[in-house]
């Protein structure tokens, strides 16, 4: 099957745009301040894969891993870091940094601080496009320690018995904090959907094209009303859990070498150069992802601080009784 | 009007709305019962606890009358997702002392959602529950908390909280499930964070929450043979709640009497007193005071009668 | 292999006792006006079952359907009658009722108003054995129901992680309150166990024997260290959900009647006959079993009242804070 | 004595209590770091958030340093059995927001264990969290919860809690990890319910409650520039907490502030302001005043730098 060039640049853009986005806040972040948040370098191609086979009108929700999710599914940059910089022009006011901002209007329904509170959430959203009737499947994204919380458990059973239209994305990057997958999560991932009745299935979360196929596939059954798929993606962090995490303290220099072979973005250069895609495009595309990071803290710097307004304003819908 | 119990009041609310708006959705644990066996020949079994949901599934069907597996935590949050997107889930969290393994996704999920964006998620869900485990509730921010005294106020607030476009939490009592009022026939709502005056007096302020509503009316009726005027004021919204009218009262009064029957410490009982210390401070004769149970971890929902009796504060306490 | 008869008898007499506190409790209960729980008649071969495989020392945990376990372990009947009249002589001072009541001294910890609540506390119970050194496993009873709430999945990852000896009994009676296994249970009971490697495997719930045999083999793998094991017993409670519940409104009489032929008293009653046990001797089973649960009932009745003291001593160990 | 940092202090506490008592066992995330790899090089990663436990691990091995899956209700309740079966387990819960996952386990299973079998199950356990969501864990009785506010008694309680026959949760404050104090090298332990007076005054009583007590200190300072004179009492036992001492202390003042980071509604100043009215009442000279966080639900955990410093009272506010 040839290759189609124009998914290959659609998520080359995407990972570029993860890991400038990434680069460029730890340098403005750490010059400023500002809390940097969790890093998502390595597993761009997950994010990437999963967002270029989604349609208009899908949901993702994220964890609290979450900046490289919502740049990958396309969250306006600037307001994303004057977010992160606790500004009052944030996407949220700067009320929710990196854990709970949410873009609705790109179907970015936002992290969480509890690992795998998300997943109950996905299953209503699901819920709510099955009983709309649209063509339309929510994408939940779960870390590797994420899949031993209750929740977890309760929302594939739900998923499962009401045939809902969702995606589980299981983000295996071998480690909760410091603690490895192999020693706290018994059994194998892809065998706990199976026993619900769920399609479930592992990939190469190196490789942006297999991710977004199967994704591709999972939305597909999805939208036909044939129910939900959890999808294992098997990644890697090279950074700590945050920076500055000793993550060397707990796992070796051949393991982080062996996955930084395995490099995403590399890889899926190889690919696109392989199929005929000039080396100056992807050059230029990485560029201009670079320019876009760029401006988008450059303005984060000159962002309005939170007022006492952005910290008071609409814990209530019902004004009667808002700031009570 | 009709003379009607309090059950059917709530349930008469829930028909209402479903009828008027299609995207009000019901949700919990055998809200309907014998879930898929329709073509066995049953539907409905239970009707939902206490029959508060009976009869939804045949007129609404199984669509919007949804059984769900054992999982408060899973189907809460299941909830939030179809109320981010544009449906109005009403969810039975069958008792108080259940809805712990749900905390989770009421408390930093549910409270939280449309502050932390900034107003884009919507939160319109009601969370229904019967049992007096309110104030740990009441404590978060961000959940409008509601304790109906009767059928009438039952019928009111449940159709209040199925419109509002905030998470709303209903704390029923089941001491007053067969309790009967005149209710109207139509819809109606009750406004948040606004307490009734139920009876006027000069001496003291009886202040009910829920079920203890009408203990502080017994008690009125009591101190009056003893030549003491109490006016009872009905809390109903719990939080935020209505400083300004139980101000006014104790202001009035001079004296605050509030009967809980939450446990008692970081309890709404020690909340109200403390701010009405504030807001009626050049007016109190005297501090206000608490009628609650002891500090015990006993069992709500399933304590022998003999205990419960001696657990529960009786208008006698007041 | 030949039948063991003493074993026969010991699971006919602790089923005959469970069936006769039933009826007594009920025939009492409803007189005097009190509480009667959660029936269990027509499961009585689990808890018989599990209860003769088990060693002295090892510890049970039970459910809100719990006066069929409490029984079949041994309990005191004239102090959990007591209990269940909220007396102070009661087992627990007339605290507990049926969903809490305890009696540690026989290894019966009780049950729990949450459903699958005390599943977690099961495997710490192992745990301890296991730090102790001690050949002692743990046993936590729970329902088809209760295995879809989360802590059914985290207590398994724990139990598995930790090779720990814990054996876990669901019994799957097909309904959770007025709701089907197969409505809410996803997949297949024994498949979620064996999702975490723990060895997993569905008995006979009717068969007193069947049941028996798979626990102690459980247990055995237990105590040699070989981790925790998962016994799915399909049952069926002959009673609603609770007395006065309309079963008959989401239930057959036929499903039923199928049921009531394979009643588990009957068919080990048949196996002691042709293992050529006396009949008389166990129609004095029977009835010395029913003279206990008389006796205990009646004593039940002239219990002293739970007093304040009863309500309010020892929320706290501490004599400096307790009664604050 | 050596002067020692707050989360040094929690550490020694812990290692001279599981020297001195084999049944202690220490379970949580990362509370050693790098499960099961010692054969790969790999022990004590990380030492628990914040350094906590560092250093355990080799000292007392992995059977009693555990480091656990992220299931918190799990291994919360897993404690529960270990505590039933006569072993002392310490148990971090990182943060107090992620304690909602958990709040069954620790509101029904632990609180009620003792008294619902009568004495029975033993619950000595020892949970503890970094954050200031401790109201709502008051409400529930059975629960011991404290909150130190320094590193002598950080240490002084840990020891306590771990030695309590009673279910104890500590509420350690993010910012007085790295504050320091004189500390005993050998163990103490301070007693449950004791409020200390850390400074005296005549004019007004300041109440502090773990971090908040050293800007009650800080507000004295600059009240006494002023030419007014106030009383410092840090609370320590949160519940059941000490009505004796903050009594006397206000019926000496005549005024109380009580200063409290957790959200306002059902919280523990409104708890202390409300019993303190009734029992200083004849001597109070105004109504007593709380200094909380507005009633939003901000995150703790994770606000942003600008946003904590306008949520957080500071001491200009009291
Ligand atoms: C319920 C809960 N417990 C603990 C934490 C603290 N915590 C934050 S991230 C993390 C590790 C999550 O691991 P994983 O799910 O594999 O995601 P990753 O960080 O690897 O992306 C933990 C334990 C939390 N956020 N939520
Ligand atoms: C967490 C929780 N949710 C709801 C309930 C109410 N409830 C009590 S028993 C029950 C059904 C339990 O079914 P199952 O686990 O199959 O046990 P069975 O009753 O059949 O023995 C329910 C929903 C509860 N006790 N706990
Ligand atoms: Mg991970
Ligand atoms: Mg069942």
């Amino acid at each position: 099957m040839p290759v189609d060039t124009a998914l290959v640049l659609d998520l080359f853009a995407r990972m570029s745009l993860c890991r400038e986005f990434e680069t460029t806040l730890v340098a403005y972040a750490s010059k400023d301040g500002q809390p940097i948040g969790h890093p998502y370098q390595g597993q761009e191609a997950v994010a990437a894969g999963v967002c270029a086979a989604l349609a208009p009108g899908d949901r993702v929700l994220s964890t609290h891993r979450a900046h490289g999710h919502a740049v990958a599914i396309g969250c306006d940059l600037g307001r994303l870091a004057l977010e992160l910089y606790g500004s009052g022009e944030g996407t949220c006011r700067g009320r929710a940094g990196e854990m709970y901002v949410a873009q609705l209007d790109v179907g970015y329904f936002g992290g969480t601080q509890i690992v795998a509170g998300n997943l109950p959430m996905a299953t209503g959203l699901a819920l709510a496009a099955k009983l709309s009737g649209l063509d339309r499947i929510a994408v939940a994204f779960v870390g590797d320690g994420g899949v031993n919380q209750g929740v977890f458990h309760e929302a594939l059973n739900l998923a499962a018995v009401w045939s809902l239209p969702v995606v589980f994305v299981v983000e295996n990057n071998g480690y909760a904090q410091t603690t490895s997958t192999e020693y706290a999560t018994a059994g194998c991932i892809v065998d706990r959907g199976a026993a619900y009745g769920i399609s479930s299935i592992a990939v190469d979360g190196q490789s942006a094209l297999e991710v977004h196929d199967v994704v591709r596939e999972a939305r597909q059954r999805a939208v036909r009303g044939d129910g939900p798929t959890l999808v294992e993606a098997r990644t890697y962090r090279y950074e700590g859990h945050f920076y500055g995490d000793q993550h060397r303290r707990y796992r070796s220099q051949a393991e982080l070498q062996s996955w930084l072979d395995r490099d995403p973005i590399s890889l899926l250069r190889r690919v696109a150069v392989d199929a005929g895609i000039d080396e100056d495009a992807l050059a230029a595309v990485t560029t201009q992802a670079r320019d876009t990071c760029v401006a988008a803290f450059e303005r984060a710097r000159t962002g309005r601080e939170a007022t006492l307004a952005d910290l008071l304003d609409g814990v209530f819908a019902d004004p009667s009784i808002d700031r009570r | 009007m009709s003379r009607t119990k309090y059950w059917k009041a709530c349930n008469d609310a829930l028909r209402q709305e479903m009828a008027r708006d299609p995207s009000v959705i019901v949700l919990g644990e055998d809200v309907a019962g014998a879930p898929g066996r329709a073509d066995d020949g049953f539907v409905d079994a239970w009707g939902g606890p206490f029959g508060i949901t009976r009869g939804l599934i045949q007129e609404f069907g199984a669509g919007r009358v949804r059984d769900t597996p054992i999982s408060e935590a899973g189907f809460l949050g299941l909830a939030a997702g179809l109320a981010a997107d544009g449906y109005r889930p009403w969810v039975d969290i069958m008792f108080t002392e259940l809805m712990p393994v749900a905390w989770d996704q009421l408390t930093n999920r549910i409270a939280r959602a449309r502050y932390l964006s900034a107003g884009q998620l919507q939160m319109p869900i009601t969370v229904k529950s019967f049992g007096e485990c309110y104030s740990a509730v009441c404590h978060f921010p961000g959940l409008v908390c509601v304790a109906p005294s009767d059928a009438y106020t039952a019928k009111g607030l449940t159709t209040a909280a199925i419109r509002s476009d905030d998470p709303v939490v209903i704390f029923d009592s089941l001491k007053l499930l067969r309790s009967q009022a005149e209710v109207p026939d139509g819809d109606y709502v009750l406004e948040f964070g606004k307490a009734r005056v139920l009876r006027d007096g000069t001496d003291m302020t009886l202040l009910g929450i829920g079920a203890t509503t009408a203990l502080c009316l017994q008690a009125a009726a009591e101190l009056e043979q003893a030549g003491i005027s109490a006016e009872v004021v009905d809390l109903l919204t719990l939080s935020p709640w209505d400083v300004p009218t139980v101000t006014e009262s104790v202001r009035k009064t001079g004296r605050l009497v509030v009967t809980d029957f939450d446990h008692p410490s970081c309890g709404l009982a020690t909340e109200i007193c403390a701010r009405v210390t504030t807001t009626a401070w050049d007016r109190l004769l005297a501090a206000p005071v608490t009628v609650t149970p002891p500090p015990v971890p006993a069992m709500g929902m399933d304590a022998s009668a003999a205990m419960a009796a001696m657990y529960l504060p009786d208008s006698a306490g007041v």
